[in-house]
């Protein structure tokens, strides 16, 4: 039960950040979005995701955005009801909603053939993560399968997310850093 | 020939998804599937974010939920009946599949990552032309083609 | 902020604890949830939270441009390091269990605290640059 | 002797740590930047060169990440394909960094330099790193690093239309990676594995899933965004034409390059031809939308003004070449897309060299400035024109070579109506190509004082009459590129016999 009130929340954040003419506020409603995804991930089991989840969505992102804010405008434009109804604003706000309707109902298409949520049969639970289950004690030694995972079977991968929190650091400061005085 | 062809995968596909409604398996799926079903809203939700919005900083808001979203439809999918978080203990026998928090962890870097580098370059952005509406940086910048023209 | 004397002196005071749990979530990724990416990035926001509560230029003299530039480079130098001291061991890359360092499972434990102490400090680093960088408003 | 095994995950690691060493040395000295990413890239090429060897010699190479066999651990996967692709992208990233000293010293203020190189090195290591690796996330990692390195490298340009340009690309290369990201969902959810050599043993098993159906779809339109192909080109134009130039040609000559080979690997490597062909038409839209890049993106080079962005819609056309080439299925195509990939890597890189030479000693990016160009920058401009006629596909060059193939492998497919249509598009582009080589060496007649250059160059020339030739260090590397578009053009068994094994091998898996 309490899933399916979190989803319901989640899905009114999700439309409120959408309509929300104060930048501020969709921000903060994108954090309130994050966290109670984080909830959610907690609720799935996926409690290394969770606490990355609250951490960077919840925690770093509303402040780099904050931040941003602070630099550029709170407001978003107001349109005029003219403007609205010019007919190029609305060939765009029909043809992106049409765009977006067509890609989910691909995605819903492709939903006929999924597992079911949660079917221990399903080939994901079958193919390769069962050896990681299985073998990681006999392997690395280390409990958190995840962290073994992470840090020693996809070793790699984190090297490169590494590369990727580097390289927008680095970006950011191509981008913004003026000479020091 | 390769009209018909595309012509017959056209009907195919209006045909899978328009029998799955008279089948009323729609009962079953929303019942076994609701995880992702929610999902996929959530997600058209963001991209319609992303693509209707003129405001750039909202953009990136839309893309934030777009993605995280995608994080969601991977955690769910690492979900097992009765399965406990993948942290060996004794007590258990059953774990959640942890490739896919593997890989969403890495994701949630990549996100966070993006969403600095285009704050970043919103920021220069409002430094060069004063506003954050694409409407009027699109006037600014026929603006300045037109002073070009001339000089 | 100069004039909110409870909230300096309350972020003064959880910095360090903030700071020691950040620690602490880096050391346990092997037991529970957390590793280097989390504990970077609580690593991160103690110091983002010291900046908002004593301003930008305060922050600049308690950790210099300079620095966490190093900084930042360090943490992924030690990762990628991490992987060819395995190499130079004679196994492939990343592959901690031939690091000569006692047991294979001595060897993988160490190598995997080695990358996410890297992890830990690129992604603080970063978190903080970022931060300052994006708020910097002159 | 161990590091020759060592040699596949090197190539990626060793630019990768030297790109974070370069903001640390960079500020000892203003050159270090640029020796440090000149040596590595050459390293990197030499090292491609070697796996290449290892590759005609002994076939694929398979290496182990971490020492976990696949589909376990993450696995690099090297065989003639992406070999060969490796070199290219090495390659050209050496030639570009060489060519880079001057530019850049023109373009990024000085305190940006060390940075600059820096966020180029993580963008080559990004696009290699998504050559050679054979897992599929392990792709998207990649794709973002190179990402994002790219958006910043974009935001650098001198007008300020550059960081909107650079913007809309980051949202449109988000919204793509963010596509790839749920087609690997989908796919991973009907396979479990990730490991592509995996995926394609599991996949036949499975085709009539409707998951690898929807994942398939993902996967092509989030890769279409990402190499430019028309209609989602839109970012392309602006992106390549406000970079500073050295970026431009970088991006240019490797980025789409290797997002090719991305869809390649995907729908040849991942999913069989057979899947393409009988389970869902999508070779077929892909053919029709292809045969319309090449038309439309030339015809719009025609209409364009700007030099830079004449070239940048062009690339759209050659795109359209290289996926025609490729959704075709044929092995002579298939050859054809894959020697176009270098051939185009050498001639859009020749040309934007040129163009940043331009940049360099007038500033100007004009078409219409160039008038009489030939006369003062010869070099140069014998550099474009060779470039030029290979964009063109004139015999004895590149450009030819690859579409006498395509040509050839869309009668065998019989599918002759496409010849017009690569016809058609070459004499577009002899159109737009010849629009300039006409006027720089035969300039309509106009009064001499009525020229006018705009400032903005290193050194401003008044005198159209005055010889005033591109530095050296900037002439040699665009002369190299161009000599390689004849001599490719010329003699091509080598790039041919690595493509047609290429061919063979995505054909028959």
């Amino acid at each position: 039960m309490i899933d399916i009130m979190l989803l319901l929340i989640i899905v009114v954040c999700a439309i409120a950040a959408l309509f929300m003419k104060d930048l501020l506020g969709a921000t903060i409603i994108l954090g309130v979005y994050s966290f109670i995804m984080a909830t959610i991930f907690t609720r799935l089991n996926a409690v290394d995701v969770a606490f990355t989840e609250a951490s960077v969505g919840a925690g770093i992102t509303s402040v780099l955005m904050i931040a941003a804010l602070s630099r550029t405008k709170r407001y978003e434009y107001h349109y005029t009801k003219e403007q609205k109804r010019k007919p190029s604003a609305l060939f765009a706000k029909i043809m992106s909603l049409i765009l977006v309707i067509v890609t989910g109902a691909v995605l819903v298409y492709g939903t006929i053939d999924m597992p079911e949520f949660g079917d221990p049969e399903a080939p994901t639970n079958q193919h390769v993560s069962p050896r990681y289950i299985e073998e990681t004690h006999h392997d690395t030694g280390i409990n958190n399968i995840v962290t073994a995972v992470l840090a020693s079977y996809r070793g790699y991968d984190t090297l490169g997310e590494t590369t990727v929190i580097f390289t927008a650091g680095i970006c950011v400061i191509l981008l913004l850093r003026r000479r020091e005085k | 020939m390769k009209l018909c062809a595309l012509g017959v995968f056209a009907v195919n596909f209006f045909l899978d998804m328009f029998g799955l409604v008279i089948m009323a398996d729609i009962i079953h799926i929303i019942q076994t599937k609701y995880y992702y079903l929610v999902v996929i809203f959530l997600m058209m939700i963001g991209l319609y974010a992303t693509i209707s919005t003129r405001n750039l900083i909202k953009k990136i808001i839309g893309i934030n939920i777009f993605q995280i979203s995608v994080f969601l439809f991977y955690i769910t999918m690492s979900k097992v009946k009765h399965g406990t978080a993948p942290i060996l203990w004794d007590k258990s026998h059953v774990y959640d599949n942890p490739l896919p928090h593997v890989l969403i962890l890495t994701a949630i870097v990549v996100s966070v990552s993006t969403t600095a580098v285009a704050l970043a370059l919103i920021i220069n952005i409002h430094k060069e032309y004063g506003t954050i509406e694409e409407d009027m940086i699109l006037e600014k910048q026929k603006l300045d083609i037109d002073r070009s023209n001339i000089a | 902020m100069k004039e909110h004397i409870i909230v300096r002196i309350v972020s003064k005071f959880f910095a360090p604890f903030i700071q020691l749990y950040a620690l602490y979530v880096i050391a346990h990724g092997d037991l529970g949830p957390g590793g280097g990416f989390q504990g970077g990035v609580i690593l991160g926001a103690s110091m983002i939270l010291y900046v908002i509560a004593f301003g930008l230029d305060e922050g600049r003299k308690r950790l210099s441009q300079k620095v966490s530039d190093v900084f930042m480079s360090t943490g992924a130098l030690i990762y990628a390091g991490i992987g060819i001291f395995c190499i130079l061991a004679g196994g492939a890359y990343l592959e901690y269990a031939e690091l000569p360092l006692g047991s294979h499972h001595l060897a993988s434990h160490l190598g995997m605290y080695g990358i996410e102490i890297g992890v830990g400090i690129t992604v603080a680093f970063v978190m903080i640059t970022i931060f300052f960088e994006t708020a910097q408003n002159k | 002797m161990k590091f020759i095994q060592e040699l596949p995950v090197l190539i990626i690691v060793i630019p990768l740590i030297f790109a974070l060493i370069i903001p640390l040395v960079g500020r000892l000295n203003r050159l270090i930047p640029w020796i440090i990413s000149s040596t590595i890239t050459f390293f990197c090429f030499l090292i491609s060169i070697s796996l290449l060897m290892t590759v005609l010699d002994t076939g694929k190479i398979s290496y182990w990440l971490g020492g976990w066999e696949p589909p376990w651990g993450i696995e690099y996967a090297i065989d003639y394909l992406n070999a060969f692709v490796l070199v290219v992208v090495s390659f050209v990233a050496f030639i570009v960094s060489l060519y880079s000293r001057r530019s850049v010293e023109l373009e990024i203020n000085e305190d940006k330099r060390s940075v600059f190189y820096c966020v180029y090195m993580l963008f080559i290591t990004g696009l290699m790193g998504i050559v050679i690796t054979g897992d599929i996330f392990n792709i998207y990692v990649f794709l973002e690093i190179s990402s994002l390195s790219g958006y910043a490298l974009i935001a650098m340009g001198r007008k300020r239309e550059a960081l909107v340009a650079s913007y809309n690309y980051l949202i449109l290369g988000t919204i793509a990676a963010t596509f790839i990201l749920i087609g690997i969902g989908y796919i991973y959810m009907a396979t479990g594995t990730l490991n592509i050599a995996d995926l394609q043993e599991r996949l036949p098993a499975l085709f009539h899933s409707k998951m690898v159906l929807v994942a398939l779809g993902f996967f092509t339109v989030g890769l279409s965004l990402k190499l430019a192909l028309f209609p989602l080109h839109t970012w392309l134009p602006g992106a390549y034409a406000y970079a500073p130039s050295v970026v431009s040609c970088i991006m240019a000559a490797t980025a789409t390059k290797v997002g090719v080979y991305a869809m390649l690997r995907i729908i040849f490597g991942v999913f069989r031809i057979e899947f393409d062909i009988h389970f869902i038409p999508i070779a077929n839209i892909l053919i029709v939308i292809s045969s319309m890049a090449i038309i439309v993106g030339a015809a719009l080079a025609i209409t364009q003004t700007n030099l830079k962005r004449m070239l940048a819609y062009s690339s759209v056309g050659q795109i359209g070449y290289i996926v025609l080439g490729a959704v075709l299925a044929d092995q002579e195509a298939m050859t054809g897309s894959v020697i176009h990939i270098l051939n185009h890597a050498l001639m859009k890189g020749a040309l934007f060299m040129v163009v940043g030479c331009i940049v360099y000693k007038t500033g100007i990016e004009d078409i219409s400035g160039l008038r009489g160009m030939g006369k003062k920058m010869p070099f140069t401009m014998a550099a474009f024109t060779i470039a030029g006629l290979s964009m063109m596909g004139v015999p004895l060059t590149v450009g030819f070579v690859s579409k006498w193939y395509i040509a050839i492998g869309a009668l065998n497919a019989e599918m002759w109506y496409l010849i017009p249509v690569i016809i058609t598009g070459s004499l577009l582009s002899a159109v737009y190509i010849w629009r300039i080589i006409a006027n720089i060496y035969f300039p309509d007649e106009l009064p001499e004082h009525e020229l006018q250059y705009t400032d903005g160059g290193a050194e401003i020339t008044n005198h159209k009459s005055q010889y005033s030739e591109a530095p050296w260090s900037m002439l040699g590397p665009t002369m190299a590129l161009a000599a390689l578009c004849i001599y490719f053009g010329i003699s091509a068994t080598a790039p041919l016999y690595i493509a047609e094994k290429a061919a063979v091998m995505l054909l028959q898996q």
